[in-house]
């Protein structure tokens, strides 16, 4: 099983976070990208996120395994969609377990800061006034 | 003399009109390669702007242009 | 609606969610504490938490309020779990939305450690040596 | 004299065997009210390991024991 995985369809969480129950697992945090009505003060109606999958899929498992030596968890796995997405729609999602709440938080944390940062996945935003543009942030990605 | 298979994502995609091309090149390095389509096209993107992948991973941009490899530029990311 | 809750039943997590949802939130964090089966070296086979229930729902609402002002969130949601649970079921449920995912990870760990360290909820362990006792941290809780 | 009622929660109860109690008392503050529990009932939880409610929100150890008042001695929580 990949820990780190592409989705062309709807993610389906349920069955993601239950992967990740374990009886001595006390503390699950999870994080769940959203996409936004808006962007840098524009409205934003939709969007496409496009992958170089071969890479993407390499990159994310990487992210994953680092989690794993660098926090105290006992799993963890994160999903990203590509494809077109309507406003509202689940764009990324990870969920880490561990025995304490500290790790899960720090692990999860770290997992979707390294997956925006790293790896090659790109958002191409349709705004409202009917213009659309890809998203490459200079050059430390913002806090998004 | 080699050749290879340029992958284009993103705005490279949409600048050079397609997904990916074969090019020959005798360009010595991944960055002089870059240089070379760059001044082809008119990627706006400067190379300290991009990484670069060879193969299905990341690369150098010292490293040489393997003969038959595949090579990608990549923009800077924005998933998440 | 209240922002912090107690439930005698398990609790469900999709309306809760549902209910955070915003076209300007961009980012989701939860915690879930999950009953584990063991604590300070000791096998648990389950335990019952109890709350002074006026004091717990006032206290919770407090943090939650607090949460509103220190971070930049949209909106935010807790529930405790009261009562007798098995290893593995959900006691703490804990549920940030925020247009930034800073924030929403920041108010979601700041509640649950408040929630942990200031509302009158205690937890009752049963080992599976037979005996059973109060939890009562000293003198700061430990980071469980 | 005043007269309140006492809850217990946690091990507090499970030592007095009782939930709630009706006390009269004329311990001039929350802290001496809960000595004199305290020495009654056998309690090991040190007045320093606890928090005091009076009618349904935390008060000071140092307020005075208002006549009718609801009482609670708070043990060190464990919630999550």
């Amino acid at each position: 099983m990949n820990l780190f995985d592409l989705a062309e369809a709807p993610i389906l969480m349920a069955p993601l976070r239950a992967a990740l129950e374990h009886p001595m697992a006390g503390a699950f945090a999870s994080f769940e990208g959203w996409v936004r009505d808006n962007n840098d003060g524009r409205a934003v109606d939709g969007l496409r996120y496009e992958a170089y999958a071969e890479l993407a899929r390499k990159e994310g498992e990487r992210v994953l395994r680092e989690a794993f030596e660098k926090f105290a968890i006992v799993d963890a796995r994160c999903v990203h969609r590509i494809g077109e997405l309507a406003v509202g729609e689940l764009a990324v999602w990870v969920g880490v377990s561990a025995a304490h709440r500290g790790a899960a938080f720090d692990a999860c944390r770290y997992i979707i800061d390294e997956v925006k940062s790293r790896v090659p996945i790109w958002k191409h935003e349709r705004y409202r006034e009917g213009d659309a543009g890809w998203l490459h942030p200079t050059p430390a990605p913002p806090e998004h | 003399m080699a050749v290879v298979t340029v992958l284009y994502f993103a705005s490279l995609r949409d600048t050079r009109g397609l997904a990916s091309e074969q090019v020959e090149s005798s360009a010595p390095d991944l960055q002089a390669l870059y240089a070379e389509l760059q001044s082809r096209h008119g990627f706006s993107l400067p190379v300290n702007r991009l990484r670069v992948a060879m193969d299905g991973d990341f690369a150098g941009w010292g490293d040489g242009v393997r003969d038959g490899s595949e090579i990608a530029f990549i923009p800077p990311v924005s998933g998440g």
